[in-house]
């Protein structure tokens, strides 16, 4: 599905591959090429940023599907301690796409929950891809409930290519599954923090996704649907997915200009996990921080706040506000 | 019920397209309508009395909107509500999309996907919001997301029972990630009025899936499906690429999801009106909800 | 599994046909037999009394198990008007072997909740004779909920052998339904009203079973275990059924007389099947009367007297009360 | 923790029955002990090190209450409650019941087969009951089921969490309808700790099923398992009756109800505690829970 290295950041990988070749030779004490090197490097330095800062919408998707990308767990195991994995939705299965349990941030209590992507093959298709059946999401959706029962705020994890398409997922009513996760985080009354750490694939993402808090990593990316099902529904040509992720303003930034989420949370170029512990400490700290400072809300507010939040997401014209009218008198425009 | 249609035009005869136009394009002899699934040649008169429901084969044929409000409201009991509110293209989306909506609008003479107001069903007042699968295929942008939301929360003030019929192949991808907020938005909405005690019934019709079938469609008090609408999250063909297999008979119908929990009762149509006003009788005695002579 | 006819009964069907076989000869008139079949009649009439006022617990099993006797949607079509059957657990199944729906009880609407038994093989498939799965008891869990958000009472019949033994039921995890069904039901704000009809078969009985009262009918049985299951369990020999029927004291009588039950239902001599709407009739009011009553209570009242009337069931032996020991001190008894 | 079986004899020298007296049975010899599972010999003292695991095959040989306890409870620390509460023979099942009882009352010094008390665990107050399976196999009556009531009615009142160590093999045959009634009866104690605020977490031991399983056990806020227990409703010899088939390899395990969704952790006897300790760290931090140093 994905490469372990993208394209966009080959030229880069192999001005780094000369730059070793030539401090090779250096230590040989032959030639010294330490001027050389130091400008190579400096403008590694620069080709590095620059095309970090500058990736198109297209590129973010590959970068959030990166393999080397952390997982949930690695956010949890670094972000946290005392992690008590719990399982299963108390009605049919475990789902090992979403992974949930109490940990501490900080030392206070939380319940982390995130889709859980696999590293290599077998990972991957034990994890099914990061791709939830119902059960999953009832395991998230029972895991919320225990937490606000016990006024332990909650943490989610975004990482899914999207809720999984197999018939028994459908049988079992995948639909239903999401809807009820929806309408729970709508009214839970402890606070939840978001992060999309990868790819936030369409309801899937959002049935762990409603907070009072919606962070995103600076190259993850969040979308109603994926590029290439975008493309091979409204154009009949997958091929043309590059197209339809710049259509579909699904970067980080695209979605905080527009309100949709609340803050980005910036990748060390080349991406996270290029050094990915300086992703875990900041992240940290800013959920941390919107714990502390949404739990001193009465729990009414905060859902409340929560309400609004979302019931300001959208963008129509509105032509005559709290109209009521009676069709035949006015006619339907 | 017979002559709805009748009602339905006599009540808007100006503005409304002609009921039953999707169907009768086939033949272009208007005294006969083509069942669409059958392809048995029905006398109009017939197929309107029988609500579009094919007398051969029972094919429940999707209504419009306004002819869901005239099978569902009593005579002229419906007042619109916010039928000033229209799509934007938040994203730019471009001239096509923009064309298309325009073609719609024409089609359906409706802002968008939804229709929704205040009526009378039986005597009973409800807030009543229908969706239109020809505009845009019923797809949830924010203009749907938005209207829903209204219906409900005037619900709410007016202490009304809810009443929504769904028809959408799901979210709107033309506004992405406002047509995926909006499930958000929708599912809170409907979760205040839980909180509220008021009821909300929700009627699938074929066919509602994805982003619509997950969050207010899936949330009904008592969910009621007409025959054989096709309901679900994931499209057929999205599934049968991943699995790489065809999919069952009868998979994704509402009586494959009568089958498997998730829907209480399937109703044809003919007794959909009635059996909405036996569930409200049921729900709405409690005098939380505003009584049948207000 | 079960015969039509009884051998407890058939002394008096006996009868029975003797005398019609008379009343045709006396038709004939050339013999009057009048006064021979009055005096028979009368003595039919005695040994019916006797009969089914002096049944065995073995045979009241028996009776309780008659393919003939009403099952719970012939009650329902009876003694309620405006049936409309909901289906679904929303989350694997519609279990047939559980019905369910809201009805009018004297015009007032009601939740009826009950087992179903078939009255012959294929209907006994269907209705996997009356065994409910995990899907059933969830089903009728969702119905509750339902029934106490609109403030509506729940009527519920008891008619089943028990919880499905199988492999998936297991799976599916039927003591979890189970005991899911008994925690809601012990704190359900509307008046609950049980009516055991033929077999309350142990958990998958009680799990729709937890009322504000319980009524059963004259001739049903209500267990902890089949009279069969523990003769073989005890004993290791089921053949010894008739005498775990007496020691297990499942009778309607037995449990009134210990408090368990709140009413016996009285029904017509032979059992209800033999004039069935003298007992719905009955029913209805006894139901009716009891939602009245429990409807004018404040519904926290009604929860905490139900969990009262429950808190009070048991028996054993107490020797000091409220004691709190160090067991290094006392030595333990 | 090793050495516990130690803390326990002289905490309780008199009265209590030798702990590992069930396993050792099997061999005279009293320094060693034989594997139940796979009939490894074991030196006691490493026997009793890895609280009765076994170190080749690692099954979990059952635990007394008392070894129960005091696996669980810091030193000294467990009172115990409602010891006078001891079977009656309600439905007068006969002297051959009674002479059981007897047998186990001796065999395990118990009253009944729970056992209950207020304790420190890693220093968290809480309310315990433990089952004992050698107590007429874990079953639940009359005493069962108010002990646990009791339990949990106290740590009502004295806001404690509440923890139950499962092992039954259901409700007491002997005592008919009562037993059947204690599964309404637990389960609605249960509940008021839930409305309470108050956890409740269970330990589903070896074997839970039946009326147990489906009461108190199932209603855990968190459910752990020690492993290879085996869990569930029906009997495996009444489903093989019933289905005519042979049982799958691992059926109503602890692993197999894992998988199934039921059960939040399997856990090793040797970190159960500090599971539970951990657990409780998180559930009790609300102030709504009597602090640790109460
Ligand atoms: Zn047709
Ligand atoms: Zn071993």
């Amino acid at each position: 599905m994905t490469q372990r290295v993208l394209e966009v950041e080959s030229p880069l990988l192999e001005l780094e591959e000369k730059i070793n070749e030539l401090k090779i030779v250096n230590q040989t004490g032959k030639i010294d090429l330490s001027r050389e090197i130091e400008a190579l490097e400096r403008k590694a330095s620069q080709l590095k940023k620059s095309i970090y800062e500058n990736l198109t919408p297209w590129e973010k998707v590959r970068l959030a599907r990166h393999p080397e990308r952390p997982t949930t767990l690695e956010y949890v195991n670094a972000m946290f301690t005392d992690f008590f994995e719990l399982h299963g939705d108390r009605h049919y299965a475990d789902d090992a796409a979403i992974v949930g349990g109490f940990a501490r941030l900080d030392g206070q209590p939380v319940m982390v929950i995130g889709h859980q992507k696999g590293k290599e093959t077998r990972e991957n298709l034990f994890r099914n891809f990061g791709m939830p059946n119902p059960e999953g999401f009832r395991k998230a959706g029972r895991l919320m409930k225990l937490a606000a029962s016990f006024h332990v705020p909650i943490v989610t994890f975004i990482d899914t290519p999207g809720a999984y398409p197999g018939i028994e997922a459908e049988e079992r009513g995948q639909y239903e599954a999401i809807a009820q996760n929806i309408a729970l985080m709508s009214s839970l009354p402890v606070p939840i923090i978001v992060t999309v750490i990868g790819e936030g694939g369409s309801g899937g993402a959002l049935a762990i996704g409603m907070g009072d808090r919606v962070l995103m990593l600076e190259h993850s990316v969040y979308s109603v649907i994926s590029p290439e099902g975008c493309a091979s529904i409204l154009w009949r040509d997958a091929t043309r997915a590059e197209e339809a992720a710049r259509a579909l303003r699904i970067t980080a930034q695209d979605l905080h200009r527009r309100g949709i989420i609340d803050a980005i949370v910036s990748e060390p170029p080349g991406g996270v996990h290029r050094a990915p512990h300086v992703v875990f400490g900041k992240l940290a700290n800013i959920i941390a921080e919107s714990i502390e400072e949404l739990a001193a809300l009465p729990s009414a507010l905060l859902v409340e706040r929560r309400y609004q939040k979302y019931r300001a997401m959208g963008e129509f014209v509105c032509a005559v506000e709290n109209e009521e009218r009676v069709p035949v008198a006015a006619g339907v425009g | 019920m017979s002559g709805f249609f009748d009602r339905l035009r006599s009540q808007r005869p100006k503005t409304t397209a002609q009921p039953g136009a999707n169907a009768s394009r086939e033949i272009p002899d208007n005294l006969w309508v083509k069942c669409s699934r059958c392809h048995t040649a029905v006398f109009r008169k017939v197929f309107e009395e029988q609500f579009k429901v094919c007398d051969k084969c029972g094919y429940h044929h999707k209504l419009t909107a306004w002819e869901r409000v005239s099978l569902l409201s009593d005579p002229d009991a419906f007042l619109e509500w916010d039928a000033g509110i229209t799509p934007a293209d938040p994203l730019q989306f471009g001239p096509d999309y923009q064309r298309k909506l325009e073609e719609d609008r024409q089609k359906t003479r409706l802002g968008d996907a939804v229709l929704s107001g205040r009526t009378l069903l039986a005597n009973h007042p409800v807030a009543l919001g229908v969706m239109d699968f020809a505009f845009r295929g019923g797809s949830m942008g924010s203009v749907v997301g938005e209207k829903i939301t209204m219906l409900m929360e005037r619900a709410l003030s007016e202490r009304l029972p809810t009443i929504v019929v769904t028809s959408s192949g799901g979210a709107r991808m033309q506004e992405g990630i406002y047509s995926l907020m909006q499930m958000a938005k929708t599912s809170a909405a409907r979760v205040r009025l839980q909180e509220a005690g008021l009821p909300y019934l929700v009627v699938l019709t074929d066919p509602t899936t994805a982003g619509v079938a997950a969050s207010f469609a899936a949330l009904g008090d008592v969910i009621l499906a007409e025959p054989d609408a096709i309901i679900g999250f994931s499209g057929a063909r999205v599934i049968e690429q991943t699995i790489r297999q065809k999919l069952p008979e009868g998979f994704q119908t509402s009586e494959f999801y009568l089958k498997h929990g998730f829907i209480d009762s399937v109703v044809p149509r003919k007794d959909l009106k009635s059996s909405l006003a036996r569930l409200l009788g049921f729900l709405t005695r409690s005098g939380s909800v505003a009584s049948v002579t207000e």
